[in-house]
């Protein structure tokens, strides 16, 4: 089918699957994150996810034997270009499809892809991320969790930390060390964790917003099947890295989610709270300031078409994941911070009716942002990448 | 001026350190905002920084005061932003404090000087009418009556206003803009809390056909703006003085956590980079500290550019608090984003001050124009 | 618009990279500096340029051009920018192609156009008046005469002015601004070669009484504000286009240096402080690049945000080239302040490029005006 | 003597000692060196530093028996203050007062002393410094010329870089690696190197900004007296470090220098090229930047000022000289940054009528400032040193 053809086709599939409501943009709260114990405010959310998932388009890039869409990249790229032009919404969310699925297809067995690849697409389990812990924060490989494998299984015992909504999920796909006589790097193995099991505890962590969206997680003395290590034995660092890249490109990408303040920028917001003179936003400084960042973030999402560009065409990509984890996180702090700058009083509330909800809710958000440029590998990780495989500079 | 603290407000140094850092640690900030204290401070420590003489700090000495100035009591200030310390120092002992001494009148000064010495009368300032800080905007009105005036308007981040049982009131008579002392209790006065992210407090108030005695004029018909500008200037430099302290104390706490973290088995503050921004912000502090004394010292001593200076000084503590809350932040790491871990308040009080009593933006347009350009 | 060179683009690309390394490297700049070059470029050079069809890159095909579009003259200058190569290909093969083919008439395409593809044509814009750019500021007028015009003026930072056999004046007419052809041999012309800190020219034109012909009004009487635009963006991006093929040169002699130069015993490239910086750097320049890429793309597509992203390019660019040139030689140490090494030619270029056809903060205002705010 | 009574004098003094033409401000090639073979461009030049060496007070703290003017450091204060009010120029400049005196007074021996501070103070002896060299910049304990001791002499065989007038100067002060063997900063001597004499040759190094401060120094077997040594052998270290504190105060300070800018702030120029409206700015972002600019440049100032009334307060000054040298040379960077920002066009001329004098100055100047960052130790070492020795941040 030509690509004319399979836009015309989508766009009609859309305007006939897409309930309406799908077709309205997505308060935090409405996100489908799916699983086995699956919250919907509406009905349209279940339909339009498994609508989506039946096809696949859940992961349209994803080979059809796994319940993937069998999409080519170009064909991903117009389905994508038709769902922003209804307006839709992502169908279904979560670690599954951005980080776990890459590396599961890359790096699974047969029996691992055709067990969980379907689960994913389908929005059926929920993942979490088990990498970081307390004395393993920027030093991932530095982790203490331990896996001993005895016969059919693995023993685990650790302590997990920004195990995102691990109180929600279903499984946790989980970095242990099965080799603690190897150096750092030698000795970890990639392990999925069912958490529906007895000695598997996740406590939510408050944030500065107020909100609770990591936890902390603890394994103590847990079964997990042999069949459930993803790779080799003690070559997990791989897939960590590789995963973290998938990672990175979902983080870096993080100021591009649909939300109120996409709709309302900044320099709306200066112009409400400090006057508009002429068209203008009336303090010269604000407007600087606002136009500055702009442009920058103008320039990086033209930063990210040209990557995805250059991939369609062919061109090498280059190892790029951790300048989009820096650049778009930093960003996205200096987004909020001119939300802030533009909005005066009304951006430093905390409750009470004189504040909107709009007003509240961006005050929340701005203190979450502040995580962006640590979550993932920090700043600094993400500038030392860079300096050592992009610019080859010594150690 | 010699930038250099007298052997006496060393002593106020050092007591208001210890006074704070024993009683109103961050933890009582926080127990404040988890119990959800409708007044967000504590009244029994504030009688106490009024036995201490704090409230009297800029009274003369003939109104019952100390009349021991800015310098000292921006001592006091800094030892509070060390803890983050909610409290009416900025909003009485400061702006209240001077508006009496330098403007009230004989009858003024007896009707409130003497509780609010003893801690009693709390006062706020309402000017502010917008989002953002503009003493010039004022569309509150004050029309002339019988026996007095009547006001009526709209004050949006009144600091301290929802405890306030004075209200120092800017509103535009027929001579221009001109300050009103307003009981709190005077009817058609409507008080509204608002809590903000930095848990400390403020309030809308509303005026809707208040009517005040001939005696509730400050200073003079039409010299608002003047007296205004005065008061808004001490108040400038007291925060910029509390933001010091806050700063100096996220920026300490930072130092710590570089030494004691261990990440690939080093502290991480062993890594250059880390170093290099923490020096780059010790600077910073450094050249804020001696914006902040230059300012205090100018406001005591009358000098001719002490307006300037005050900008300067507010400026340069917007500045440098804000990177200290942010680096402080960031350099925490995910612990650094967690409730239980107290660097995150001085990143949300960094934010509320910044925009209180005037941006960097604002300051730098006002420190441009006071220098001719 | 896909973000990604054409097969042709590539080709163009790797030619004029190879051209100018090895034709027209640094030193053929210093060559021309000690020298003292009356003319401060090679016009053998030039006409070899020519040759390879570039001055033809903005000229229609019937026109005896390419067509070949800003995409694939983009990547010339970027080259050109890489060794700092001194030429015509802004102020003639970009902006002097422009106005003749879009706003020519056929007598002066057939005047100007033949002898501009050769190489033996070189124009001038003379729009700017004052020491910042300003196409809206022109004090220069144009009153209509028997059989023509009369030109009087001073144009302040006419690039390649005095070299330019053809210059394209602003000028007021009662209609509005205007543009004209004025042959730089005209009577009454004046033309002062200033030289810049970056080893190029540029002129000041002064216009005394100059008669001209009806046929040397370029487009219309009054149409010379929205032509002088669409010049302006092509200007400003293919500068940004060089300036970005001048950062990465500067960054890329960085990197290899912070390998090569060895300090307690390691490369100084081993210091994670140095290691950030260089990172951050290399992020600007990538994201620079696309935005350079999308304008040209613009352009050419003829889009309704090229404006905006003409502006977002030239922003990008001068922030980004200073930062490459000003990091470039702070990390290059002594050896870069010395007039024998040449990243400090880098650095020169750098604050006569951001001046040129708008600053930063120019930029930034165009953007924000052009986006509603 | 009172202070008071001191004021007194000392103004009358400089009243009546002080020649008219000397109580303008100094263009930059009418500074005072001093040397064996002064330039003096006026009679008045020479006759206000002979006036001032006798009294000592071209060293106005320096003890009287080495010639030095035996002031306090009040009585100094109120001898600067009194020179300020009358615009008196420096008598004399150099590196020789700046930075050598100092150590010579501290670890001197009595006949070193007796030799050398005299000729410094009367303006006889112009000095350099050989310190760096091509290998040692950053790392200038790595430095390489090498001096052996031979009896009552050294054979010293060398190549200093960076080595400021050494074209002009008479001797220098110079590192020199007299222990191979030991650590590296525990071989290194302090030499005094008269350089009439064959075998030491400077040629200068030309610079961006077209002038030549600079040389490279060539020592050839050159026999230094054994009495030249400052300090014990293998201990020059200590006395290089302590040398470098003093320059980096010299440095820091760069900003105060008297010239045309200091008469011609950035706002002025700013107005003169960006036009004015409402006796502001008309560029609102070219404003803002300066009133930035101009509020970090007067909060450094102030700091100056605080550093030095708690010197004479006798609180102990903190180790704050890198703290100094790294935002005065900052600072000093931006300042032409922003002139070079106000000026547009102007600012960027190198050559011809249509620029002023000043214009084509600064543009040179801001050149020359680059090199602000990187003399005297680098703003990374400077950093260094404060997240060393203030903050105590582990190696």
């Amino acid at each position: 089918m030509s690509l004319a053809a399979f836009r015309t086709e989508t766009r009609a599939w859309l305007q006939d699957n897409c309930p309406p409501l799908m077709r309205t943009p997505a308060p935090a709260d409405e996100t489908v994150w799916g699983g086995r114990n699956p919250t919907w405010k509406h009905p349209e959310q279940k339909l339009w996810m498994d609508r989506m998932a039946a096809r696949g388009w859940t992961l349209p890039t994803f080979p059809k034997q796994y319940g993937g869409g069998g999409l080519s990249l170009e064909q991903a790229e117009i389905l994508g270009e038709e769902m922003r032009a209804l307006g839709c919404r992502a169908p279904l969310q979560g670690m599954g499809q951005t980080m776990l699925a890459p590396v599961l297809l890359e790096y699974g067995t047969e029996a691992q892809k055709q067990e969980h690849l379907p689960q994913i697409i389908r929005g059926e389990i929920r993942w979490c991320q088990g990498y970081s812990e307390p004395g393993a924060g920027s030093d991932l490989a530095g982790l203490q969790s331990r896996a001993v494998l005895q016969g059919d299984h693995f023993l685990v015992n650790g302590h997990k930390i920004w195990t995102s909504n691990a109180h929600y999920a279903d499984k946790i796909f989980c970095l242990v060390r099965t080799d603690p006589t190897a150096k750092k790097h030698e000795g970890i193995s990639f392990l999925l964790i069912d958490m529906a099991q007895p000695g598997v505890r996740a406590r939510p962590i408050r944030l500065i917003s107020g909100a609770s969206v990591f936890c902390e997680t603890f394994i103590e003395n847990v079964q997990v099947p042999r069949e459930n290590l993803l790779g080799e034995l003690n070559k997990g660092w791989t897939i960590a890295k590789r995963l973290l890249e998938h990672e990175r490109k979902s983080i870096g990408g993080i100021g591009d989610r649909a939300g109120g303040l996409a709709n309302t920028p900044a320099w709306e917001l200066a112009k409400l709270h400090a006057g508009e003179q002429d068209g203008r936003i009336a303090d010269p400084a604000l407007r600087q300031d606002i136009a500055a960042y702009a442009i920058d973030a103008a320039a990086f999402q033209l930063t990210r078409k040209r990557a995805a560009d250059e991939a369609q065409a062919g061109r090498p990509p280059g190892p790029m994941s951790a300048m989009f984890k820096y650049y778009g996180t930093e960003l996205n702090k200096r987004r909020y911070e001119m939300v802030l700058a533009a909005e005066g009083v009304q951006g430093v509330g905390w409750e009470g009716d004189d504040f909107s909800a709009d007003e509240l809710r961006w005050t929340r958000e701005w203190l979450r942002s502040k995580a962006n440029t640590i979550e993932g590998g920090t700043s600094e990780v993400q500038l030392n990448i860079i300096a050592k495989r992009v610019l080859g500079l010594p150690d | 001026m010699a930038l250099v603290l007298s052997e006496d407000a060393q002593l106020v140094r050092d007591q208001a350190l210890d006074f704070f850092r024993e009683k109103s640690p961050i933890l009582a900030l926080r127990k404040l905002r988890d119990s959800a204290d409708p007044t967000g401070f504590s009244r029994e420590l504030w009688r106490e920084m009024a036995d201490l003489g704090w409230t009297g700090f800029l009274v003369s000495e003939d109104a019952g005061g100390s009349g021991f100035g800015m310098v000292g009591l921006g001592q006091v200030l800094e030892a509070a932003g060390r803890t983050l310390a909610a409290s009416p120092l900025i909003s009485t002992a400061l702006i209240g404090a001077s508006a009496l001494d330098i403007a009230g009148t004989p009858a003024q000064k007896s009707a409130y000087l003497t509780s609010l010495l003893s801690g009693d009368t709390i006062t706020a300032l309402a000017s502010e009418e917008g989002s953002h800080h503009n003493p010039a905007a004022v569309a509150a009105t004050a029309r002339p009556s019988a026996d007095g005036w009547v006001l009526d308007g709209r004050k949006t981040f009144v600091l301290d206003g929802h405890v306030a049982t004075l209200l120092i009131v800017s509103a535009r008579t027929a001579a221009g803009i001109t300050l009103f002392l307003v009981p709190a209790a005077t009817q058609g006065v409507t008080i509204t809390r608002r809590l903000m992210a930095d848990s400390r407090n403020a309030a809308l108030v509303t005026l809707a056909n208040v009517h005040l005695p001939a005696g509730a004029l400050l200073g003079t018909d039409g010299g608002g703006t003047a007296l205004l500008d005065r008061l808004l200037d001490r108040a400038r430099v007291g925060l910029a003085a509390e933001m010091l302290g806050s700063a100096c104390e996220a920026f300490d706490r930072t130092v710590q956590y570089l030494k004691d973290r261990k990440q690939f088995g080093v502290p991480i503050g062993s890594f250059q980079a880390l170093k290099h921004r923490a020096a780059v912000l010790f600077a910073e502090i450094e050249v804020t500290r001696s914006a902040v004394l230059a300012a205090l010292t100018a406001l005591d001593e009358g000098a001719a550019d002490a307006a300037a200076l005050a900008s300067l000084a507010k400026a340069k503590a917007n500045a440098t608090l804000n990177l200290a809350s942010s680096e402080g932040v960031q350099m925490h790491g995910g612990i650094g984003m967690t409730d239980e871990h107290e660097i995150g308040f001085f990143l949300k009080r960094s934010r509320v001050a910044e925009i209180t009593f005037g941006s960097t933006g604002f300051h730098r347009d006002r420190y441009a124009a006071l220098n001719g350009y």
